[in-house]
């Protein structure tokens, strides 16, 4: 692939600017252009919601941090998109529908044609295409080696039948990249293939599914004898689950990212301020011993981060962060209920103080252990992956 | 749960079994469904068949018009509809009934009305000792809170400083707030602005700490009577959702496997066993001694708050425990096992939360432990 | 077996008094009869130190409580049983060396021939006999299935060889009984068959095993080429196993009693008070935990004692017992750690003060989530025979 | 700790190797064995030895004939230690010799005579600010007590409230008690009465906290130090207790598999790592910005903390778990497992119990938690 841009960069090469400069630059964006009432979602946002963001980072040049100048991406080091990362983070902006930037961009750019790059790549770029992710299937939870889902080659297409779940927004995006079965007579995670396909195709239904926040995050998508073209297939054949997981990128690290306790943490002392414990000397010490679990972790995910910049790969390690710092989230809002009492069973904030909100962050942080991987899946990682116990 | 049946009396037998009209064991859980996040959140035609099956009566001597059973009966009773996820107030109103004037009293009994107490006003406390709601020239002032299903009710029982009032729900002065709550019910706040009200009793109403005088100190037992209760109900929340994910573990595969053969997994099913059968225990063993007349009020109320404290922790530890061994399809509201959690979430701290019994467990207790 | 006495009862028969009756005469007996020196003793006692109590139980015909009044016993329905342990366990009477009386006495009774019984029986009452138990092996520590020790018929005797661990106080016995291997073809617990064995038999080494309280409580024994006579074996050949499984009685209870967690917390509080705690809100708070643990398994144990009152066999929910009262106990040893600070790691009791030794009895609470089945085994078991989860 | 290695720098790398000749990683420990439950508890040969790799002066100025290295260094050093359980009292004397007139330093630095310091009072506490043990008009009087292998020492340091003093052990009106540990060391309880001593340095010593001027301030940042590289010794001795335990793991069989197998032994195993992996990010965070001279004192003492609250509660986690996961072989004396676990309840409350640390490390954050 030559240098020649493709499709024009937007925004200025950020990686000469020092971290602290890079920094600011991002803050100042962030206060100046982030749409206010965005802030601190409590929910994941549908695109209707968050599309002004989406377009004022496209305008900017943005959007895709990760990828090479040439295909429109701002081309950034993974130190600089960290910190563009966690500066995001820490104002509160609102997640996107970042399945096509994080995840399509990337397989296409090592495993697609280059007709495939040139359709795709600058139709997410401008959020013409919103992409969700088919991985997951009711009996393959975290058991991806039982995949259902199959693709059958009838003359000049496939013809894709199945069921996914878990599907992110699904009735927001009108493109699907998907894993099914091309191979069956093949074993576990060989004969598997990836494939792109639109949402608009026929025999594709989407069925939301309410979850415990009461929140239409994830979706059931189920496929009917849908048929997609031979191009719709991407790399080789039976290759899908070796790319699938190459695709892991340096973004895992940020599973086992402290914000969340961090917020957790500053919400239980706030809630504490407001039922008037502040000073109770239990509390001050439950309250000590979760800031000292937190303070062990971001030491722990400095050491991590720090491998990063310096262009180490993420190992299986990152699994003790990402435990870590569910259960210590999940402990933080766990305290929270025990002191709120009747306050902890409301649907509401207290008094409408979004920062007051035991029950609602302990439904939050309950699945935190379960995506992504369960935390079982992850000690077991860390036994035969870091630890090297027998299998 | 078959042991603890084997040494219950008839009564209690025919009790659970009368129980499955409103809550079978197991049960489908659409109505439960159907009621959340409405107003009142439960049904008045249940109410009457609650009322039909006598269960309100059930704490009343017979000179009352009730049948006179002990708190082992009601928690087998309160334990069903745990179970069930029964969203109707049985534990509150059965606290205001002895304290209802007769010819009320047998309306309430008959479920044609419904009287709720009005006693909180800190949240988690089994008090307070002192209320700041005034009872005073036949007027009520002041502000209740976290009344259960308090939209539901024709009547409340005022816990003031100076004792016991009873006012209608739409009286002058009186105004009613609620807000939603996790499991689809809600908690009500009430105010008065010199709300005209009936006194409870004869007996006059000093000043006074909640627990002085006859009737504050019947109150007072009354609530702690409730406290026994919803440990039972959430005991009984808690086994089904425990019921409910063991068939999970012992029918979901993945990996090939069946997931109940996951060593870890089965350690964690261990461990929650272990929390339900101490909460059983204790539960019972604080029903069977309140039910004892040789037992000292002190101690009753110590083996209530033991038996409160267990009960709300397990109750959590449990259902939320059953979101995490059933993984993802937990998470989505139209499976139960949220249905549990959210439950126990709203139930758990009320009538005291596990902190508050837990100090007033030590406070009750002698200083040192035998060796 | 009829009722006439082959060795006639010492004692008379208290299963007509009422329980508190009983208890009352259990409780003089030992305040009267009890050598005072050997109360609440912190190590298990050598046979050396303890025969004089034992000599007095044996005068006084208490010495086998559970053994028919027509051998020699008191024959006491398990009610009374529980209660006398529970009275000799609240007065701090030293454990015997009570194999014999135990284990041999009811495997001889129920499946031994009237010779053994007649020959073996009045030896155990006496103290001429001392036993020691050969069940566990370096290799079959929780897995008696991996059982090596062999036994070989060789015209009129059997020749046993192999090795014992874990053989508690078997440098004091004379006696010891054991389960070897006598059909190899045969799959796990199947082939394996009951011996009786002299210590004093050619070809026997006891080696002491000091364990972390520096104490020789248990041994190794070797066994090489050792030859006993046909006799020697119990009951059937090859049904060692099923004997050795029948003979776990209700004492398994007493694995799950609250007593160490109970003394263990008196101890805490008295630590507290010295270290001047006691007052202290945050020791309150953990005080106060313990107690409401233990105060609920008191009652858990209770439901299970008065089953057994009733007539019930234990089962698999035992395990919960042993589980619950091993974690506390050392929940609370930990905690005493944590506050006693320095004084946590002294070898001897604080000041001489045998109620004031936190890293003694830490270190004293280490096995017993190990011993009678580690607490992992018991988790298994109560997953597989209490909850039937599948295997 | 390979990954921890690379980043290291060649200094450090040096002296992780040169303790090979002492506690060479993962040797056989027959030398520690042999030393338990004597007196003083270690050798002064292997103590000379030390002086001649040039420990005792690893944190003194090139000027004051040292090698000028910092915390980095230090806690490297007492990290290779720990795994190798070395009973000798280096970090404790670490502490005195800034604080030694140049002749008695010299010795000391030459391993020709040790000076321990006696500055404790109260279990757990790094400190006290004001010790009740004065030094007035030449000659000490009061009792300290916790000093570690004080039978081995020849002159005590001892932090008086007045300031430090120097004595020598077999000074008149010196006298020691000893009391042995579960690891086979001692501790000492030192009384004086009226026992002469030397002051130690010219600046005036006035009554007052024992942070006051500059040289108290010097000892307590010693003590700090000190604090920190037990930390680091901590961290050594649970690696090592956790690899002799995966070893345990990947080899020992029962049930006819390897115990390693079994998912919930793997999962106790993967929460010990993540233990381990937590404190060793704490330590060398904290170990770093030690060295940092922007760092302010305050800054310093709070990571400190963090650090040592962390490596006391995972030493014990960690060899206590050893214990179980090994099942009943560990529980023999023979067997290494105990002798880390022993080491453990030795060391973990030393220089500031975790609950002392953990008030600290709260009394010197900001107030509020960062969102």
């Amino acid at each position: 692939m030559s240098d020649a841009p493709v499709i024009p960069p937007r925004a200025p090469d950020y990686n000469p600017l020092d971290d602290e400069a890079f920094r600011e630059v991002v803050r100042e964006f962030l206060a100046e252009n982030y749409p206010p009432h965005l802030r601190f979602p409590p929910h994941r946002l549908h695109w209707a919601e968050c599309k002004e963001w989406y377009f004022i980072l496209a305008e900017k040049g943005w959007i895709a941090p990760g990828w090479p100048r040439q295909w429109g991406g701002m081309g950034l080091s993974p130190a600089k998109q960290i910190i563009l990362i966690e500066e995001f983070e820490r104002f509160g902006a609102a997640r996107l529908p970042d399945h096509g930037i994080v995840m399509v961009g990337p397989l296409l750019l090592r495993y697609g044609t280059d007709a495939q790059r040139r359709f795709f790549l600058p139709r997410i770029l401008s959020g013409e295409h919103i992409w969700c992710q088919g991985y997951s299937e009711p009996n393959a939870g975290s058991d991806l080696a039982a995949l259902r889902t199959e693709a059958v080659r009838e003359g000049e297409a496939w013809v894709i039948t199945g069921q996914k779940i878990w599907t992110t927004l699904a009735q927001d995006a009108n493109w699907m990249f998907l894993l099914a079965r091309t191979d069956k007579t093949a074993k576990k995670q060989e004969g598997i293939s990836f494939f792109l396909v639109p949402m608009t195709s026929p025999g594709i239904r989407v069925r939301p599914i309410v979850n415990l926040e009461l929140h239409d995050e994830f979706c059931e998508v189920f496929l009917d004898q849908v048929r997609v073209p031979l191009d719709h297939l991407v790399g080789e054949i039976n290759q899908g689950w070796s790319m699938a997981k190459a695709l892991l990128g340096f973004e895992r690290i940020f599973l086992g990212s402290p914000r969340q306790a961090a917020n957790a943490l500053a919400r239980l002392k706030a809630l504490a301020d407001h039922l008037g414990l502040a000073d109770d000397p239990h509390f001050q010490r439950r309250y000590t011993e979760f800031r000292l679990d937190l303070a062990d972790h971001r030491a722990l995910y400095a050491v991590h981060v720090a491998r990063l910049r310096e262009g180490e790969a993420l190992g299986a390690e990152v699994s003790m962060l990402k435990v870590h710092q569910s259960e210590l989230f999940q402990r933080i809002t766990a305290y929270m209920l025990e002191i709120a009492a009747e306050y902890g069973g409301l649907l509401e904030p207290i008094g409408g103080n979004r920062a007051l909100h035991p029950g609602g962050l302990f439904i939050q942080s309950r699945p935190v252990s379960i995506y992504g991987g369960t935390n079982e899946i992850q000690r077991n990682i860390i036994a035969k992956n870091v630890l090297d116990l027998p299998g | 749960m078959d042991e603890r049946l084997r040494s219950e009396d008839e009564t209690i037998r025919l009790l659970r079994e009368s129980a499955a009209a409103i809550a079978p064991r197991g049960g489908p859980l659409s109505r439960i469904r159907a009621l959340r996040f409405t107003l009142p959140g439960f049904s008045r035609e249940v109410w009457q068949e609650i009322a039909g099956l006598g269960w309100l009566g059930l704490r009343l001597s017979e000179a009352e018009g009730g049948a006179g059973l002990g708190m082992e009966a009601c928690c087998a009773l309160a334990e069903e509809l745990g179970q069930g996820l029964v969203p109707e107030p049985l534990i509150p109103a059965l606290i205001s009934l002895p304290f209802l004037p007769p010819a009320l009293r047998a309306q309430a009994v008959a479920g044609e009305i419904i009287v709720l107490p009005a006693w909180q006003e800190e949240p988690g406390a089994l008090g307070p000792p002192r209320p700041i709601t005034h009872f005073e020239r036949g007027v009520l002032s002041g502000q209740k809170r976290f009344v259960p299903m308090a939209a539901g009710a024709d009547y409340f029982l005022v816990a003031a400083a100076e004792g016991l009032a009873l006012v209608p729900k739409d009286a002058e002065g009186v105004s009613l707030v609620t807000a939603m709550t996790q499991d689809g019910g809600h908690l009500g706040t009430l105010s008065f602005e010199d709300a005209p009200a009936e006194p409870v009793s004869a007996e006059p109403l000093s000043a006074g700490p909640l627990s002085a005088g006859p009737v504050l100190a019947a109150f007072a037992a009354a609530l702690d009577e409730a406290a026994l209760a919803t440990a039972a109900y959430l005991l009984g929340l808690a086994d089904r959702a425990f019921l409910l994910t063991l068939d999970y573990l012992r029918t979901r595969e993945q990996f090939g496997r069946k997931i109940g053969t996951f060593q870890a997994l089965q350690h964690r099913a261990a461990d929650l066993k272990l929390a339900l059968e101490l909460t059983r225990a204790s539960l019972w063993q604080a029903a069977r001694r309140y039910d004892d007349p040789a037992t000292p009020p002190g101690e009753r109320q110590r083996l209530v708050s033991q038996a409160k404290a267990r009960a709300s922790r397990t109750a959590l530890e449990v259902t939320a425990a059953a979101i995490q061994l059933h993984g993802g399809i937990a998470y989505t509201d139209e499976y139960d096992a949220g249905l549990f959690l959210r439950k126990a979430m709203v139930i758990t701290p009320q009538f005291g939360s596990a902190d508050w019994h837990a100090r007033r467990f030590a406070e009750l207790s002698p200083p040192d432990e035998d060796l």
